[in-house]
């Protein structure tokens, strides 16, 4: 009996974390995915839309606007041998269940001296560039990923946000999820069988040989136009998806810098104390003498984020952003 | 306030409601948008019970409490245009309408996000020995936050001057109230911190209007917090990406026939407050001010983008 | 479990807390601790009532939880030596003490900070069919927490397998419970979510038992969540940090006459169930076994730096 | 007439920020502290210890264990024209409140287009090195010097202690003051009439020319340590107090790293994401060319605080580890 061959699909990422939600449910009875309007809602981005109905009320959970509560509950279902997915609307509301995350989902196992392990994965988006103002446009990914005891994952491919989940739910520890709002409507194919990927590595997505642009989530396709520009300028960028961003898979960067000499972090985060602030120090610890130039750093400026257009334009990383700042380490 | 004039309001409200949902699908105003209507009684007949030194703290579906506390529609307008003329300079949008010279501190997309503050604003009332009644507005899905229990509890407990005006449309998103509260019956929640708290009809802005004075006499003259749960409904969906599925087109139907701009202009009517020709001069009056609100969103300035930064921290005091 | 034996596990967690004052004045035991003294009723009433297989969520002061839950007490005291026998490795010290095998789910130091653990276990439990009760425990300080009140609500509202067990010993450090609630009485609070709640004396360990069991029972067959409020008293400072102006001498003294210990102890002697010598005879298997504890403590060795990164993560499976 | 000459008076860091809010507390009657056991019980580590009796509970504020609301409460009083001094006991609980800060305080200038500013100040304790386990010993700091509209300082000296609430009460934006428990019983002597100090720059606390040695709050005692066995082995180290950590004084640093073209960053929180990666990253971008060495960290190790001493010590930065980093830059 031989596979039938795999074809290729065409679909957009919010279809493929809900196929992977939908895998994972069929795959493990103990999986359940629980959070606000993630039943009979849809999802508030639609990513769950049709689940409710294929696995029922019990395991695609609506809760009530309690973020502490079902956070720290998923913490207890996990304590007890379940695999709970819990879905956080959106970063910007995490704030009120970080305690739950930092001081239990993430302390558990090394306090209780191994004993207690928290198989959980908690999903959100992330993100700004919707003109959704500055109290829906956080990108805390550098926080969540300055906590020991969890793992942080960031898919920016179709192929990612199918991949990574049931990698996820399978390690026995805590793993936190950012989806990019806007990622969910990008378009692509993948493969018919596409399943699981490794959450260890991060990911050259275009070889290059004058400087290393560092990226991860959104910011990934912003990155790879830079590439394509600098291109244009004769410099040949290599671009390196984070992919995982704690721990970081320093070995990868490290390996690209020490053939470009020369980096740029791109991080939609805040430049102060972003994640690429952390990319940036290990780079120079490391292969300090291997740099011809500073590491550069493109970030958001530092305010909450404005609803009008031109100003939150003004206050996200932009190609020619990247493009510059490339240039500065190059020129 | 008059029965014509709190209809008006409503008026006013709802044109405007109707009007950004055109707008909208224009793309003039982008972001997230909730509208208020169906809910327009709460608003303007709490409003109606204030004076206007009492602060107001509202949420993300705050149009209509803006427009009835007085914030210019014009400011609103070019707000949700994202211009520097917009009452928060272009940089709130749609949820993040602020006031100062009206006490109006907007505009919070966290749910339950404004109770601390509007707890603090009434302590700093309290210590300044100010008679204000602060206005707290929350829908019934903030019942559920962490913050509303302590918010509760505080407030009470040192009978703060707060007016708890919970906006009981009977859901959170697609989430229905019995599906996020195990009592649902909100005011009896509040009244188990000791709080003074009933029910009202949200689509009658005359009952509103006047569970609001009582209340807001109740906490001005030192009786603590009031809490008021106005039961209402909105017509529309919960913001401009949801599809409804959540709910009976029917019980939406049900609903629209207690329209509370169609309940009080039968009201005025019966009792001929309102002459035949009334109700066009208001619409008309209403599509003139929309109408120029727009005309003036549309030739406002953005702010420069140079400005970005500013206001992140204050601006240095300059000494003369 | 036999008056005699409610008896023998208060005096092993008094005298066990007694040891833990002189062994924090000898610097064995440092960092932060909580004693139990004056509340043994609460703990040792309580976990009669449970089965082996029920999840205890704990607090910081908690070693009265663990070693009537049945944690040994070598392992308790190694832990607060900060070894490796302990029962956490040595990692959680006295406001961590964890034991999996008898689903001791912990020491907990962020006030109210379990309930939402007792939320999941009770959720797993239920959606795996296994009929256990979750016992939850936590002070009269925690009820002002927001988690307080979004694990009460989630819990009535899918009627969870929680038995909610408040020890409201009237004081959350210095704020005495009239400072810090609206509604002092918790039981009350607690009803007000539709729970089953009521206020049992926590100084007397049948009463405490005897409400347990009906709790219990009810919890497990199905009747959804409980809440016990447990009046009680805690006989010592906060922490040994606490010089105790917040309180008259003569309330503690009060209290003190309402020692649990003396209670059931005299109810036993005038039921003929302590014969004279019984009491000493528990005294000197308690002291004998609190020796022991400590000098195996003492003995005992620390987990060698360089695991000190170990079970950040899981350790690799290791493939046979 | 002429002013009473100043005397030095013997006390402690406790006292001195008791002494701070005192003075705070009879300058301006816009001013009153609010927080869990202030009153009363005299404040958990017994700062405020005698203020109930002098200022009266209106105005030395016990409050129930609800840090979102009280937090918050001090934003509205602030917008209403108080000056509050909001105590959370320590940093770790904090993160209930984060919402509140992140969100309002830090939000609502910016958001409302420059009507509402927050002059709002909050104290807490932050810190390791106690044996206070996992749920007690974070090092937050750096994630809230990420966060745009607060300004975070961090007093490591009895002069620090005593005199950066009032400027941050005059500050019109909020301001978040951090205590390292340990250094509450620091003792010294302070001038009788030791008052306000500025907060707006860092300090060298001893000077050097091999080395720049960038640290505040509460490693600077390590850190000043570490360089006197580094003079011993013939470093000339010089070290540096951030003392404000947003916004960051990246002149004075840069100064210092300029002449000594060697850094090292000790910082007490976990590794990866915390401020010194900041404070790194800052010195490859703008000093690359005048560095001598990558620029090194000392920070803690990333697990959960363990109770065990040993275990703490083995896990905090200690003296060794700052002189072998600093001998790693000049090697
Ligand atoms: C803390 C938080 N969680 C989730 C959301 C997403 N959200 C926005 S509005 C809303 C529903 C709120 O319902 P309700 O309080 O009843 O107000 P309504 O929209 O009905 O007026 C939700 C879940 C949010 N903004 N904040
Ligand atoms: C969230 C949080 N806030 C503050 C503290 C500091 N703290 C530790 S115990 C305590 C009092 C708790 O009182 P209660 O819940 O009544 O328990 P009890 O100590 O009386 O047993 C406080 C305020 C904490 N640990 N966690
Ligand atoms: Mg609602
Ligand atoms: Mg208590």
């Amino acid at each position: 009996m031989t596979a039938a061959p795999a074809t290729a699909v065409d679909t957009t990422y919010r279809e493929a974390v809900r196929e992977a939600i939908r895998d994972a449910m069929r795959r493990d009875d103990r999986v359940f995915l629980m959070g606000e309007d993630v039943g009979r809602y849809g999802g508030c981005f639609g990513v769950s839309l049709g689940l409710l109905e294929e696995f029922g009320e019990e395991r695609i959970r609506d809760t009530p606007l309690s973020e502490s509560a079902f956070v720290g509950a998923g913490i207890g279902a996990a304590l007890a041998g379940m695999r709970p997915i819990v879905e956080i609307m959106t970063v910007n509301f995490s704030l009120l269940a970080l305690d739950q995350i930092l001081n239990n989902a993430a302390t558990l196992l090394h306090m209780s001296g191994g004993q207690l392990a928290v198989p959980l994965v908690i999903r959100m988006t992330t993100g700004a560039g919707r003109q959704l103002a500055a109290q829906h446009s956080h990108s805390l990914e550098g926080w969540y990923a300055h906590i020991p005891g969890l793992r942080i994952v960031a898919p920016a491919t179709l192929e990612d946000a199918r991949g990574m989940l049931w990698t996820a739910l399978s390690d026995p520890d805590p793993v936190i999820v950012f989806e990019h709002g806007s990622l969910y409507n990008a378009r692509g194919s993948l493969p018919s069988d596409a399943g699981p990927v490794d959450i260890d590595h991060a990911a050259v997505r275009r070889a290059g040989q004058d400087v290393t642009l560092v990226t991860y989530g959104g910011t990934l396709g912003t990155t790879l136009a830079a590439a394509e520009e600098l291109a244009g300028q004769g410099v040949d960028a290599e671009v390196v998806d984070l992919r995982t961003l704690r721990p970081l898979d320093d070995a990868a960067v490290l390996e690209s810098v020490r053939r470009t000499h020369r980096a740029v972090v791109v991080d939609e985060g805040w430049r102060s104390g972003s994640l690429s602030a952390e990319v940036s120090a290990r780079i120079t610890e490391q292969a300090f003498y291997d740099l011809d130039a500073q590491v550069e750093r493109v970030c958001s400026v530092e305010v909450p984020m404005p609803y009008a257009k031109h100003l939150e334009d003004a206050a996200l990383p932009q190609v020619t952003d990247v493009v510059a700042a490339a240039r500065r380490t190059v020129g | 306030m008059t029965g014509r004039g709190l209809l008006h309001e409503m008026l006013r409200v709802r044109r405007f409601e109707e009007r950004c949902v055109e707008l909208y699908s224009a793309e003039r105003i982008r972001g997230f948008l909730h509208l208020y209507i169906g809910e327009e009684a709460v608003a303007v007949g709490l409003m109606s019970a204030l004076e206007p030194t009492d602060p107001v703290v509202s949420t993300y579906r705050e149009h209509g409490h803006a427009l009835a506390r007085g914030v210019p529609m014009d400011a609103v307008m070019a707000e949700m245009f994202g211009r520097v003329t917009g009452c928060s300079r272009g940089r709130g949008g749609s949820m993040h309408l602020f006031d100062a010279s009206r006490r109006f501190y907007g505009g919070n997309a966290i749910v339950a996000g404004g109770l601390p503050l509007a707890v603090g604003l009434a302590l700093a009332a309290r210590m300044q020995g100010r008679p204000e009644v602060v206005a707290c507005f929350f829908g019934d899905g903030a019942v559920a936050e962490g913050e509303f229990h302590e918010c509760l509890n505080l407030a009470a407990l040192w009978r703060l001057p707060v007016l708890f005006c919970c906006e009981n449309n009977l859901y959170a998103m697609g989430t229905a109230i019995a599906r996020a509260q195990a009592e649902t019956d909100l005011a009896l929640r509040a009244a188990s911190y000791g709080i003074v708290a009933w029910p009202v009809d949200g689509m009658d802005v005359l009952a509103v209007r006047e569970a609001a004075h009582r209340a807001a006499d109740s906490v001005r003259s030192g009786g603590g917090p009031c809490f008021l749960e106005m039961r209402t409904y909105r017509f529309r969906a919960h913001s401009m990406y949801d599809p409804e599925r959540y709910r009976d087109k029917a019980e939406v139907q049900e609903w629209r026939r207690r329209d509370p701009i169609t309940l009080l202009t039968d009201r005025l009517r019966a009792e001929d407050s309102l002459g035949d020709g009334d109700l066009d001069d208001l619409e008309k009056e209403v599509a003139t001010e929309i109408d120029a609100a727009v005309a003036a969103a549309e030739g406002a300035p953005l702010e420069p983008a140079e400005d970005l930064t500013r206001f992140v921290h204050s601006d240095p005091v300059r000494t003369p």
